[in-house]
Order: C-alpha cells, then structure tokens, then sequence
C-alpha cells in the first residue's frame, strides 16, 4: 500500500480509536494518542521519500498528494512540534474533562496539517484545510460556554479566508479545469488580468486568516488563549504557519510571476509591518500571559508576512526562518505557560510571580525562547532577523524596516514582562507550594530550547532544507555552496558569514558566567526577595513588594493615541449591524397567515406585471 | 392600508385572470390551430374502445381514472386527517351535543325519506356509466341521507367501525381491479373485462365496477366527515 | 341566441367566475374570523371551478353523452375533459375544506377565539 | 422488466385501504404495514434504477391508453433517482418514529404511520407522473397528509401551523389549477411531453401566464420566498421526523416538479434567470432569518428554506453541471436534514418550546446522538470532509463554469451566516451546563440506528463521493435530455 | 595561530583602553557637571576609586541566579559591541569583527545587556528595580526610533550594512558624514542622548525618586562590573559615531579628541535641561529627533 495514504489512516484511525478509547482506560488512551501522533510522524520521515505520491479520483476531480521539500520543510515544524506538543499534552492533560475531544481534535489537527503540505492539488488542500479548521475551532471552544463567542469569531473569520479560498479554487477550475496545482501555476502567467488579481487576492485572503494578518488578526488572541496550552503551541506554532505556507507559494509561484505582483507585495509587506506594530503593542499592554503571547503571535507572524511579501531571496528566506524559529520558541513559551497554569492554575502576571526557583527548568525553557523571541543572539531570532532587516534595507523598504524595528524593540517590552511577570520579582507566599512541572511537560520544552540554541548558532542546519525547499519552488539557487558554512548573500552582492560572531558571542558569555557569575554565586548565600533595601528600609512582612500592576503605564501614555482606534470595535458594530439586519430581516414572517397569504398574491401580481413588461 | 393593498392586488390579479380567459373565449373551441386536442380521442374511443355512452364517465373511470384513484384517496385522506385533528383520547369524547332537537316533522319525514335517498344514491352510480351521474354523485347522495338522519335524531348514531370498513373495502376494491388490470392487461386500471352491450347495465368493463366501488366509499366517507365533525362537542352551548 | 347576447354570457360567466374568485380571496385575506377565511377560500374553489367548467362548453353543444342522436355526431359534444377535471377539483376541495374546518375547531379549542389576529403563536 | 412503477402508487394505496382493516384484527398492524410496504418500494425502486440506468426509462402506461390519451408514469434515472431517495428516506423516518414514544402512547398510531405513507406517497407520485393533472392529485394527496401531519400534536401550536399551511395550500391549488387549465384551453392536453412538444404553438401571454401560475403554485410547496410562510411554522411544529420528511421528501418532490416544469414543459429561457433570482432572493432570506433563531426547529426549518434556494439556484445555471450540483445538494440536503432533526429531536425531547437553549450540555447525557448531530450540522455547512462539501464545490464550479462569480461569493457568504448558526447550536450541545429543568431522554434503538445510517452516509459520501456521483451524473443529463424525454414518452408502446 | 594570539591580545588592549577612557568620562562628567553647578566636585579620577572600592569588596547574598548573571549579560554585550566597532583605522593592534551587516547585529546586541540587567534586576524582587527596567525599556523604544532611522538612511545611501564600509566612505570621500549626511547625523545625535541616560532622559535610575533603579540591590563586584560594562558602553557608543558621522580616527588622539568633543553634547544638554517623565520623553523622541531620521532617509533615497 502507498506508504503516503498510510500515514492518514494511521492518523485518521489512531484519532478515532483515541476518541474510543476514553471508555476503557485513561492510560490506554494516553498511550494510543502518543503512537497515533508518533508511529505516523515517525513513518513520515522514514518511508517517504521526496517526490513520492499518490493519486486519486474523486468525483472527477484528480487529487494528488504527493511530497516535495518545501512541504518537508514545514513538515519538520508540524511533525516535530507536534510530537512535543502531544508528549507535553498528555502530562498536561492528566485530569481534565473530555480528553476524547482533546486528543481527537488534535491528532486531526496534525494529520490536516500534514495533508496541506502533502496536498498537490487544491480540493484536497482546501479539504485539509478545513479540516484544520474545524478541529482547531473545537479546541478553541473546549474550555467551556464563556469561550463561545471567541470561538464562533474565530470560525467566521476562518470560514470567511477558507471561502474566499474556495472561490478562488473554483475560478482556478474553470479557467484550466483541472484542481492541480501545478496547473494553476502553468496556466496564471497567461491569463486574463482580472484573474491574475483576483485568484492571489482570494488566496491570500485565505492565508491571510491563518496566518493572523492585520485587518484579519482579531481572532487569534482569543483563540490562541483560549484553547488548551498543550494545543496552543500548536495552534500558534505549527497551525498560523500553514498560512505562511500557502502565502510562501502564492508569492513565489503566482505573484512573482507578474509585473503587477509589485503592489501585492508593497500591500502585503506593509500589511505584515502593520501587524507586528499592533501585535506588539497590544502584547505589552496583557497582563494575561497567554493573551500577551497570543498578540505577540499576531506580531511575530507580522514579520514572516512581510518577509515572504518583499519576495527576494534573502527575504524569503527571512520570512521561513522566522517561521521555523516562531514555531519553537512560541511553541516552547505557549507550553511554559501552560506548565506554570497546571502549576498555579493561573496565568495572570497580576497574580504570580517569584517562580523561577520553584521552577527553574520552565524558567530556562522561556529564558532562552524569549531571548529568541527578542532576535538577541545567538539564539535562532536574530538570524531571521537580521536577514528580514538585510533584505528589506537592501531592497528599498526604507519605512517598513523602521516599522518593523519599531515592533521588535517594543518587544522587549513584553518579553521581559513576561520572564519578569511569572518568574522574577517577589516570591510570595501564595506560591511557596509550587513545584516544577512534571518531566513529561519539562522535557519537551527544554529540547525546542535547545534547538533554538543550536538553530541559531548554526544556522546552515536550517537555512539549506529552506534553500532546498525554495528550490521546489521554482527558485534557483544563486549560490549553493554557500550554505555549509551559512554565508549570506544580501542584495548588494555583500557575503556575510555569520556563524564565527555567534561563537565568539558564545565564548564570551561562557567566559564571564564561569569566572564571574557562577563563582560569585557559589560564595554568596541566597536571601528571600522579602530582604532587600526598599528605599534604604527593610520592607515589612505584609509589605506589597510586587509590582505587576500598569507594567508599562509611561509607554501607554505615549502610545495611547494608537491604542484608542481598535480594529475589534470595528468588527463588533459591523456584527452588530448585521444581527439587527437580520432581525429586521426575520420580521418578515410576521406570524400571520394571512400576511403569508397577501405575499402569495403580491408575488402573483409582480410577477405577472414583470412578465407582461417583459413581453412588451 | 391593508384593505386596501389587497384591493389593488386583487384588482390586477382578476384583470389579468379574466383578460386572459375572456382572450380564450367562451363557447367555442380555443385549442390552438393544427393541434388535434386530446378530449377528440376520448369522445371517439369512448364508444369504440369502451362501449359506454358517458364520456365524462369513461374519462374519470377509465382514461383517467388514476386521478380519481388519487381522488378517493384525498377523501380518504380528508377523513383520516379529520379523526387525526380532532383526536380526542377517550376519556375526552362526550355526548354530542345539540341545540334543539328536531321536530317530529322532520324526524318522521326523515325516516320515511332515507330509504328512498339511498336508493336514489344507489341507482345514480350504478348507472354512472350511462347517464349523468356516477359514484362521486351518488355516494353523495347517500350521505345526505345520513346527514338528514343525523340531524333529526340525537340519538341516531353511525358505526365507526361498519364505516370504516365499507370504505376500506371499496378502495380494496378499487386499488385491487387496477391491478388485476395490471396482472391480466399489462397496464393499471387496464380494463380488461369484456365491454359488453353498449347502453346495458353490465357493459364498459370495470367501469361500473369502480363507480361502485366509489359510490361506497364516497358514501361512506362523507358521513364518516358528518359524524366526526358532528360529534364535536360544541362549547357555546353548555 | 343571437351573436351579441352571447358575447355578454361569455363575458358573464368567466366574468362572474373570476369575481367569485375574487370575493373568495378577499374573504380569505382580509377577514379576521378563521371560519369566514375557509368560506372564502371555498368560494374561491366554487368560481375556479364554476371557470373550468365553461371553459369546456362549446356553443350548442350538448352533455357528453352518447344517446342514440348523437351517436354519429361526436363533434357536436362539449368537451368532457374540464368536467371530469372538475369533478376532481371539487372532491379535493371538499377535502380540503373539511380537513381546514377541523383545524378551526382545534383553533377555536386551543386559543378560545376565532380572530386570525390572535393566533400569532409563531411567527419569526 | 422487474416490476411496474406504478406500484409505487398503487401498493402504498391499496396498504391504506387495508390498514384500518388489518388494524381491527391486530393493532400492530398499523405500524408495521406501512414500514414493509416502504421496505417492498425501496427494493422495487432500486432494482428498477439499475434496470433504467441500464436500460433507458421506463415508461408506465396507465388504463392501456398511449401517453397523449392517458395518463402515464416516467420512471427515468433522475425521477428514479429523486424516488429511490425518498423512498430511501421515508423508510429512515418510519423507522424512527417506530417507537416514537409520543406517537405511540398519546397520539392515533393508526393515522400517523397511514398519513406518513401517504406523504411519501404523493412525492412520489408527483415525481413519478407524467401529467400535470395527475400531478395535481399527487400534490393534494401530499398536502393533506402534511396538514394531518403538522396538527399531529394537539398539545402544541401545530393547529396554528397547519392552519397556515392550509391557507397557501388552497392558494396554491388554485393557482395551479388556473395554470392547467389554461395550458389545457390552449393545447388540448394534459401530457407533459404532449404539452412539451406544442408549447411553441401557444402565444407567448398565455405561456408566461401559466408559468406564472405554476411557479406560485409549486413555489408555495417548493418553499421559495415569498410563498413559503408556512414552511417554518409547520417545520416547528410538525413531530421531528416529519420535519425530516417534509425537508427531505416533500420540498424535493415539489422542486422536481418546479424544475420539471421549467425544464421539460415551457421553452422561456427567462426562466433560468427567474430561478437564479428567486433562490438567491429564498436562500439570503431564509439563512438570515435562520441565524436569529431562538428554537432549533424553526432554525432548521429556514435552513432547509435557504438550501431549497441554493437548489434552485443550481438549477437556473441551465447547464448539466448546474443540474447535477443541485442533485447533490438535494441529496445531500435530504440525508443532512434529515439526520439533524432526527437527532435534534431527541436532543430537545422534553423541551415543548424547542429553544435553542434547551439542548445546551446534553452532549454528556447523550454523546452519540450529540455527536450525530454535530456531524450533521458539520456537513449541511459544507465541511469536508463530509457530504456536503461536495455537493457545494459542485454549485460552485458549476456556477464558476458560467462565470456568475457573484453568485459564488454570495452563496459563500451565505454559507458563513449558516455556519455561524449551526455552531452555536452545536457549541452549546457539546460546551455548556445542561439547563436545569431539561431530562435527556435516551434515543429508542431503532431511532439510534438510523440516525447511525444516516451518519453514515454522511462519512460515506464525504470520504468517498464516487458512490453516488455516478448516478447523479447520469440523473442530471437525464433532465437535460428534454427531446429525448418527449421521445420516450410519446413512443411508449 | 599567532594572529589569534595578536587577536586576543589585542582585544584585551582594546577592552582596557575602553574601560580606561570610559571611566575617564565619567569622571569628567561628573566634574563639568559640578563646576557647572557651583561646585567643586570629585576629582576625575574619583570613578576609578570607587570602582577599585567596590571591586574589592565582596558580597555576601544574593536573591537567585538571575541575579549574577545580570552583570555577565550586560558585560557580554559592552564587550561584543567593542569587538564590532572598529577603534582605530586601520590599526592590528585594536582588530575588530567586523563583517557586512555588523550594523544591525550591533543594534541588537547593545539592547542584549539592558535586558540582560533587567533581568537581574527583576530577581531581586526589589519593586523599584521593575520600575526602573520598565522606565529604561520604554524608553528605548523612544530613541531606537531616531536611532535606526539615521542608520537606515546611511545604509541605504552607501548601499551597505557594514561600519568599516561606511568609514572607507568617508575616506574615500574626504567629507565626514555629519556634513554629507547631516540629517542623519542630528537624529543620531539627539538619540544618542537618550542612549547615555543623562538628564533629561535619566528617569530610568532616577536617583532622587527610585533609591538607585534597576542596580539598586547590587553590590560589590558585580556592581563593580556593571559599573565597568557601563564605561566600555559609553565607550563603545562614542567611537561608533565617531566611526560613522566623523569619520573615524587614524590614532588615539583624534579619537579622544573627537568622543570628547562628542561627550559634551549630552554632558552639556543635560546640564540646561530638567528631567522628563517617561511618556514625555518617548514622545520627545518621536517628535522633532523621529521628523529629521525622516528627512535623511529622504535625502538618501532623493539625493544619492
């Protein structure tokens, strides 16, 4: 049998079994929800090779899975981070109400992720896509009725790109009749111009969604906090990236193929711009860690959008760098998060703090994802950093590279808000019980920290499978060889090697925290963080020396302005609008028979009146 | 202004319903030209094919007789709807009610008229097939009769269950000649009994078979109609 | 019959059949009592099929039935086809008719009024 | 030849007539009569597809006249197709309501399954004839057994419903007598194919006059806005299975026979476009009155309005594919709907209003009906990998074939305002605290299997179109086929 | 090999020429600011004992281990800054790693020890540490804005993202870049204010308001250290915009003379200016500092 139509039955079964399997044993359902998510992800890299496919016939439609590097590529970020994501889940789990629904949704989440990237035609694509969109929505809802309208919102927003999509995949069909995708690519460059525009309009509208671009990013706080944290990391890490995907081969294989392609990529990159300033800002104003790391998601996609938007080389390679280094570290944060919510059973910066000794692994996980977050190096951010910010100086996006910068150093803000919130500060009493999470939950987040570490030191190790993947696309690669020792080229032809600086980064640091911090700590004895010089005074017992309140009160008097116009209300009084459309709409069936009655004779009337017109 | 709304549209809807039919005319053929019309073949072969002198006859029993097979089956519907609407579990069900009784006028007038309803009834669909008249008419008939019985006695009462079953048998009846029409002729309602002496009581085939068989159950329908509605307990008269 | 007083029947009936309509319908519209809609509605049925009915007759035609007269004149026959509709027609509207009836004493027993105004239970 | 078609009318008849007899020698009887005169139909309509899919169709004459002079039956794959799914569907919904257990202890038994037969009956007929007077009769026979089925429940408001219902009825009756007889007064027929053939020789006044009529008057079954008051009352108030009977049966019956007679009967091209307006008119309306719905009847009722649209819009594209979408979604919208009023049913069963907020947590009393009914809401919005998915990309594609692009981003539109009702039904089964008051009451078994068929069918169509697109293939070109329709009818031996 | 061993060796050189001349400044400061005052003030040398003081005392708590490695972030920083900036031209002894597209990473790698620090102060649990650090951190994001924006127009405008390019530039030229490119250099240099924290933009430590701000429970050496990390900073900061806007320096002396010269600007501004509250300040720098990095971006892309 096709081992590609093997991996989904294992999914698909393993998924249902799962849901089953409730009944009978808890620990049985654990184990059969690991191997459903393992044994396939572990089949996909050892049976699959590239180019191997499968093809169907459905309804007339051909459909063709089959798996090149590009798809590899973003299969190593859902693949890998899922299989975190359900080690960490089914210690996260323990306990909680409906894990059938959990553990479900979530296989069918991997394996809709895994069709994406193997679908070659635009039905399947379409129909994994959904698929993805409905078993997220389900985890998105999972927490109960409070979550409802956070929920609907974000399937109304999903539904409304999947649409668009759809219409899109119907245009495509009726101009080459066929779904494939390499069709459509063969076919765009000579079609008509209204359909050039409009077909990547559609998709992008579709991807968009995902991916949390700007007018379109309203849902994702919500429902990037709101579904369980164990998915959250996928949800934010691996599911948003499934945009970034379809937006990657928009770009590459349609946009870039015509002369107009220009606007879309000015529109688009100021777009992503947009939603990193606004990610960013709204990020720091939370003081619910799972809203700050939600809109610090809509941020940081922000970047990979407008890296893929610039469309050069470098950029794109930017943009899937990020994207990669995005999936860990708010894979990792998202889990902390959740680790420190089964610890404490909150999440609010208002309300913990002082856990970095009752939880030092957790602190190391997001120590390291938010120094990676933060793009300071050596960890993976600053590479995809510094390419962003390479290929948008050197392909004259003079404004956007000061925009973005803008987000990236207002996001210091929040990652440290974040470190400091859960971790630092005042160890109170409240908290003194706490104890680190289980290892199960632990070790996951400490392997993507280390990746992050070794991704960002060595980033040839990432950057020639997106080379590679690049190449899938269409793209030729214009300097091969460089890729061992991770050479850069940027757009005035400057190579640029950075791996050397980050070893002397490294040797550095290394160097001052053994000689210095290690040895100092050893000699000196460790004091509560009640004992401290408050003002020159020794703070009293009840004495309130935590400060979490208004974090950054100075920077929301200045950016206040900004803040004020929310793109929320918008969508709120169109909704409402609507609703009162529809109201008005329904009184139409007054409840009155004869009314009923009266309409069956007007409807004669017009339309005997219209016919009589029409035959004059 | 709601009055008046339907005023208008009722206007236009009858002016366009009566210029359209007053353009068809009255009184003379107005089938288009070059088309020969459907009712030319019925006339023709009802004498040819069928032997019987009523075409109306020979077109609601036989060229059509499938819709009056739907037909009966409306009726009995009708009822069967009717018992279902005014469903009463059985502790509800009370005495029919009255406002005041016949005088004895009506009730010695009625019993002496009922026979002779009936037999009217009768004669009317057995000869459905040669004069005026037929099951529907007949049956009927029939029911008046019972109308009337109901009406002048209080007590006078009707077997659901004898009802029940004369209606049943006839739409057996009827169902079960199209199909032995089927089985013997190739086709439902296929008449497939000799035709018989044109203008004789037993000629046409199954025509006067099935005009009986309606007869009954149009007969047996409307009172079981009469009585269910009459039983009703009227509540302005307590 | 002569020619002009002919026309005024063709008038006349069709007339009189759409007008009968007519009132039938604006019984059933506008009337608030549920019994005097189902009147108007079978008055409705009564003009309809008072219309099918003289759309079968021809100008001195006769009942289409074969005594031994007519025997060889068949075209001299009205067209017995909207008469066997009708017969249809009415049996069905009588059904209809009854069956509405019913739902009036089930209306009248469950609301306790016959005003069609006051029966909004459902609406929206 | 396997059997006859017109056993599909005269079986379930002569069953009514006998059952109040058999009921008085074995009350059980009148449930089961009807169940195993709609088991015989089914086999017989299946085996007579396969033959008529293999064979061309059958056409079934009646008394022995020839189709001009009597009344004939067409049993071609796209009636053959519409009959075997109700035929289909009435067996589910007998099955269902078997132990029903409202209808069996309070109600008359005895009518309901007889009125039940007679409903599945009449769409059949309506499908199945060839005349339109006969087709007439069938729609009577259909509307007297709805309004017996709307008042089923006295308890209830249902009176009020029916009362509606038979006010656009008899409306409906009247228009499409006018409509017949002035076909009639102008051709001299009554044949369908007999009327196709002529209707070039009619003047253009009468045709748009008659077709006028009977739009109305099929519009009132078919459910098409404005005509279609009725639908949700009666939806709400009907017994739940015969909502899924009116959704998949009956509307599917009268939009046949609206498509039949803009298709086969008149040549107005402007028809198509009147289609294409009207369903897009029915569906925004219905799917915008849906989604302010306080009761999960009603909200399925105009959700069942707004697919008849989309329906209808389908078959105003006036092309095969257009055809064959609209098939799929009847389809599809018939195994759907049926499904969610079947198990919405039992998810509000000692609910008497049927609010919304009545099923809220039953998910944990009744996990498998929940999930039946969540996959059901899935599927009617178009979610693959369900049925409906493809019935959708279908619409879609064909309507991208013609290039009505509007069309596509409304009906998408469309599809979001749907969604978002059905999920906070959904939502509120599966993620909120049961109502305090509401006692969850257990599916009977043989509820539970067919909603489990149903929902199999569902998975099975998703997962593996193929099953039944072939046959809708063939359906679909079938319609389109209109000389070929006139051939075989009027040269049926 | 021995150019490794010249390498590190010359790093060490740097590193204390660094240390030395950062202190010196701060000293000076100090002085010019007192003698402004009225004062007589300490001695410029003054820094140098109270870094000997604190280096030779030795601390006896600590409130965790983020604690100690706030010093050892920041210290990483101030020295991977002075690796990438080149001290002198053209000279082996102060090598550099300088590589295409040091400019940005020297943008990142100089906010590396602020967070650093922040972080360390944030384990103390000292509440006005948390305040100084959210203080500091908006604050940047305040003049980072000017700050980029002239560093964008100089890379745009000589096409490259690399110090040692854009003093060839300028070699080649003959014309330093605060006259060539003068907008840059004026939003450079109002940010710059921001960067040193004197007054007005110094209510990050706030001394009067915050008991010491964010180092406020270090103590001996590792005060010592972030006290050093400091000097090398300010340091490190000079020679970049002596680098950048003034062309660079063949030897030590021009250098001095030229940071010098630099140092007075904020020395001096803050001596006429009273302190701003944060939000002020952000939007100082988002006002008049932001309108002239948008009229050298301007001028780089118009005026090539």
């Amino acid at each position: 049998m096709n081992p590609v139509l093997n991996i989904f039955i294992l999914f698909l079964g393993g998924a249902i079994l799962t849901y089953f399997a409730g009944r009978i044993n808890k620990v049985l359902q654990s184990l059969l929800f690991l191997a459903s998510v393992l044994v396939p992800a572990f089949l996909f890299y050892t049976q699959l090779s590239i180019g191997q496919s499968a093809t169907f016939s459905v309804d007339g439609i051909t459909l063709n899975w089959s798996l090149n590097y590009f798809g590899w590529l973003f299969s190593l970020i859902v693949l890998g981070l899922g299989a975190m994501a359900a080690i960490y889940a089914v210690s996260y789990m323990k306990g909680k109400q409906r894990l059938g629904t959990f553990y479900f949704n979530f296989i069918l989440s991997i394996m809709s992720m895994t069709g994406i990237l193997l679908s070659q035609d635009l039905i399947s694509f379409f129909i994994f896509w959904e698929i993805m969109t409905w078993s997220s929505y389900l985890m998105t809802i999972y927490n109960g009725n409070k979550v409802q309208s956070i929920g609907i919102k974000y399937f109304v927003f999903s539904a409304i790109g999947a649409y668009a999509m759809l219409m899109a995949i119907v245009m495509v069909h009726s101009i080459t009749g066929s779904f494939l995708i390499k069709d459509l690519i063969n076919a765009y460059p000579t079609m008509q111009l209204g359909m050039q525009i409009w077909i990547p309009v559609l998709l992008l509208t579709g991807f968009a969604v995902k991916a949390a671009m700007m007018p379109l990013h309203v849902w994702a706080p919500g429902a990037y906090s709101n579904s369980p944290m164990a998915y959250t990391s996928v949800f934010s890490g691996a599911l948003s990236k499934m945009g970034v995907y379809g937006m990657t081969i928009v770009f590459v294989t349609l946009i870039n193929k015509i002369p107009q392609g220009i606007w879309f990529r000015e529109v688009i990159a100021w777009m992503g711009g947009i939603t990193a300033v606004i990610g960013t800002l709204w990020a720091i104003k939370q003081d619910d860690a799972k809203k700050l790391l939600a809109y610090s998601s809509v941020a940081q996609l922000g970047y990979i959008i407008t890296g893929i938007a610039i469309g050069t080389e470098l950029a794109l390679l930017a943009g899937l760098f990020l994207a990669v280094m995005h999936a860990l570290f708010k894979g990792t944060l998202f889990m902390v998060v959740g680790a420190v919510e089964k610890q404490t059973g909150t999440t609010n910066f208002t309300e913990v703090s002082g856990l970095i000794r009752k939880m030092p692994w957790t602190f190391f996980a997001a120590l390291l994802s938010i120094i990676a977050l933060a793009g300071i190096p050596p960890l993976g951010g600053f590479v995809g950093k510094w390419m962003l910010y390479e290929s948008l100086i050197t392909s004259n996006h003079y404004l956007l590279v000061i925009v973005i910068f803008f987000s990236s150093t207002a996001a210091f803000l929040y990652c440290y808000k974040f470190l400091f919130g859960f971790f630092l500060g005042q160890e109170e009493k409240e908290w003194s019980h706490v104890k680190e999470a289980p290892a199960a939950m632990v070790v996951p987040m400490v392997i993507l920290s280390l990746l992050m570490f070794v991704l960002g030191t060595f980033p040839g190790i990432l950057l020639s499978p997106i080379n590679n993947g690049l190449q899938a696309l269409g793209y030729t690669d214009s300097y091969k060889n460089l890729w061992e020792t991770s050479v850069i080229l940027n757009g005035w032809g400057n190579h640029v090697v950075l791996q050397p600086i980050l070893y002397y980064i490294i040797a550095i640091f290394l160097f001052f925290v053994v000689f210095l911090t290690l040895k100092g700590y050893k000699n000196t004895r460790y004091v509560t963080t009640k004992d401290i010089s408050s003002s020159g005074e020794i703070p009293k017992e009840d004495e309130n020396l935590t400060f979490s309140e208004n974090f950054y009160q100075p920077f929301f008097r200045a950016v206040e302005p900004v803040m004020r116009r929310q793109i929320d209300k918008f969508y709120k009084n169109l909704g409402e609008g609507l609703e009162a459309l529809f109201e008005f709409m329904r009184r139409i069936y007054t409840g009155n028979g004869q009314t009923y009655a009266i309409y069956v004779i007007a409807f004669v009337v017009i339309m005997l009146l219209f016919g009589n017109y029409l035959l004059k | 202004m709601k009055k008046l709304l339907v005023i208008v549209l009722l206007a236009v809807l009858g002016f366009y319903t009566a210029s359209t039919f007053f353009d068809i005319g009255f009184g003379s053929p107005h089938f288009v030209k070059g088309i020969d019309p459907v009712k030319d073949i019925y006339i023709n072969q009802t004498v040819k094919s069928l032997n019987v002198p009523n075409a109306v006859t020979s077109i609601v029993v036989n060229f059509r007789g499938f819709d009056t097979l739907g037909e009966v089956t409306v009726l009995f519907l009708a009822v069967t709807v009717l018992g279902s609407v005014l469903y009463k579990k059985r502790h509800e069900v009370g005495e029919r009610s009255v406002l005041f009784s016949a005088s004895s006028v009506v009730t010695s007038g009625a019993k002496l008229i009922f026979p002779a309803i009936i037999l009217l009834g009768a004669y009317v669909f057995i000869h459905g097939h040669l004069s005026p008249g037929g099951g529907f008419q007949g049956g009927v008939i029939i029911a008046t009769g019972f109308l009337l019985m109901l009406l002048s006695y209080e007590s006078y009462s009707v077997s659901h269950k004898a009802l029940s079953i004369v209606e049943s048998l006839a739409g057996i009846t009827f169902a079960g000649v199209g199909l032995l029409g089927l089985l013997h002729g190739g086709s439902f309602l296929h008449n497939f009994l000799p035709t018989g002496v044109m203008n004789s009581l037993f000629s046409g085939g199954i025509i006067p078979i099935i005009y009986i068989a309606v007869g009954f159950k149009v007969a047996a329908e409307l009172t079981g109609v009469i009585y269910t509605v009459l039983n009703e307990k009227g509540e302005g008269n307590e | 019959m002569n020619e002009s007083l002919f026309s005024l029947l063709n008038y006349g009936v069709y007339g009189t059949a759409v007008i009968l309509m007519l009132i039938g319908l604006y019984g059933a519209l506008i009337k608030k009592s549920l019994l005097k809609i189902v009147i108007g509605l079978s008055v409705v049925d009564s003009g309809l099929n008072l219309l099918i009915v003289a759309l079968g007759y021809y100008k001195g035609g006769t009942a289409p039935i074969f005594s031994p007269a007519y025997l060889a004149h068949p075209q001299l026959m009205v067209d017995p086809v909207p008469q066997a509709l009708v017969l249809t027609a009415i049996v069905i509207g009588f059904g209809v008719t009854a069956v509405a009836l019913a739902l009036v004493i089930r209306l009248y027993r469950h609301h306790g009024t016959l005003n069609i105004d006051q029966i909004k239970n459902l609406k929206w | 030849m396997v059997g006859s078609p017109v056993l599909f009318i005269a079986i379930p008849l002569l069953a009514a007539f006998l059952i109040p007899l058999l009921g008085m020698i074995w009350k059980e009887s009148v449930r089961i009569v009807p169940g195993l005169v709609l088991a015989y139909l089914l086999v017989l309509s299946v085996s007579l597809l396969q033959h008529v899919l293999a064979f061309g169709p059958i056409i079934e004459i009646i008394a022995g006249w020839k189709p001009p002079i009597g009344i004939n039956l067409v049993f071609s794959p796209f009636s053959g197709f519409l009959v075997t799914l109700m035929l289909f569907l009435g067996l589910l919904v007998w099955a269902y309501s078997y132990r029903f257990k409202r209808n069996v202890e309070y109600e008359p038994a005895l009518k309901y399954f007889l009125m039940l037969m007679m409903l599945i009956t009449g769409s059949v007929g309506m499908t199945l004839t060839g005349d339109i007077f006969n087709m007439f009769v069938f729609i009577e026979i259909t509307s007297i057994s709805a309004y017996g089925l709307t008042s089923y429940y006295k308890e209830r408001n249902s009176a009020e419903a029916s009362f509606k219902y038979i006010l656009l009825g008899s409306l409906a009756s009247t228009f499409l007598l006018l409509a017949i007889m002035i076909i009639y007064s102008q051709l001299g027929t009554l044949n369908m194919a007999d009327i196709a053939t002529k209707m070039h020789l009619m003047k253009p006044g009468y045709k748009v006059a008659s077709l006028i009529f009977f739009i109305t008057a099929l519009g009132i079954e078919a459910e098409i806005f404005p005509l279609n008051g009725w639908a949700p009352d009666a939806y709400a108030e009907a017994p739940g299975p015969v909502g899924a009977a009116f959704a998949g049966i009956v509307v599917k019956a009268a939009v046949y026979a609206v498509i039949r007679v803009i298709y086969t009967l008149f040549d107005l091209p402007g028809a198509y476009q009147f289609l294409i307006v009207i369903g897009i008119i029915t569906m925004v309306i219905a799917e915008t009155a849906a989604i302010r719905q306080e009761k999960l009847k009603r909200m399925l009722a105009y959700s069942s309005i707004g697919q008849m649209g989309l329906v209808l819009i389908a078959f105003g594209f006036g092309t095969k594919e257009g055809i064959y979408a609209a098939l799929f979604i009847m389809f599809n919208h018939a195994i759907i709907k049926s499904l969610l009023f079947f198990s919405g049913s039992y998810l509000a069963y000692n609910s008497t209003e049927k609010n919304i907020a009545d099923v809220s947590g039953m998910a944990k009393h009744l996990p498998l009906t929940s999930l039946l009914f969540a996959l059901g809401a899935f599927a009617i919005i178009g979610l693959p990998p369900f049925a409906g998915f493809w019935s959708k990309l279908a619409v879609l594609t064909a309507a991208a074939d013609s290039s009505l692009w509007l069309i596509i981003a409304l009906v998408l539109a469309v599809s979001v305002v749907e969604l978002v009702y059905y999920l906070r039904v959904v939502n509120r089964v599966y993620f909120f605290k049961k109502e305090e008051d509401m006692e969850p009451q257990k599916p009977t078994v043989n509820a539970m299997i067919v909603m489990l068929i149903l929902g199999a069918i569902i998975l099975l169509v998703g997962f593996y179109p193929d099953s039944v697109t072939g046959l809708l293939h063939k359906a679909s070109s079938d319609l389109m086929d209109k000389s070929q329709y006139i051939q075989h009818v009027l040269s049926a031996r | 090999m021995e150019s490794v061993l010249y390498n590190i060796l010359g790093a060490v050189a740097t590193f204390l020429l660094a240390f030395v001349v950062g202190m010196i400044y701060g000293g000076l400061n100090r002085k010019i600011t007192a003698r402004v005052q009225n004062r007589k003030g300490p001695p410029f040398y003054q820094n140098f004992i109270d870094a000997m003081k604190l280096a030779s005392k030795r601390s006896a708590i600590h409130h965790g281990i983020m604690q100690h490695f706030g010093p050892a972030f920041i210290m990483v920083s101030s020295v991977m800054s002075l690796m990438v900036v080149p001290v002198l031209t053209h000279n082996q002894w102060f090598p550099n790693l300088n590589f295409h597209g040091d400019l940005i990473f020297l943008l990142y790698i100089m906010v590396f020890g602020p967070l650093g620090m922040a972080l360390g102060a944030g384990q103390t649990g000292n509440p006005n540490s948390a305040i100084g650090v959210t203080r500091g951190l908006s604050l940047m994001t305040g003049f980072e804005i000017p700050w980029v924006m002239a560093l964008v127009a100089l890379m745009i405008q000589y096409h490259t993202t690399s110090i040692v390019d854009l003093m060839n530039v300028q070699i080649q030229s003959g014309t330093w870049l605060m006259f060539s490119s003068p907008f840059a250099f004026i939003a450079a240099v109002m940010a710059m204010l921001g960067m040193f924290r004197y007054s007005p933009f110094d209510i990050v430590g706030a001394p009067a308001e915050l008991a010491s701000g964010p180092i406020s429970e270090n103590g001996g050496k590792y005060l010592f250290v972030m006290m050093s990390a400091g000097s090398v900073f300010a340091f490190v900061k000079l020679t970049l915009y002596v680098d950048l806007f003034m062309g660079g320096a063949d030897n030590l002396v021009i250098l001095l003379v030229k940071t010098f010269v630099l140092y007075l600007i904020p020395v001096l501004y803050s001596l006429t200016t009273v302190r701003y509250r944060t939000e002020h300040a952000i939007r100082w720098f988002w006002g008049w500092p932001s309108f002239f990095g948008l009229l050298a971006i301007l001028q780089a892309v118009f005026f090539k």
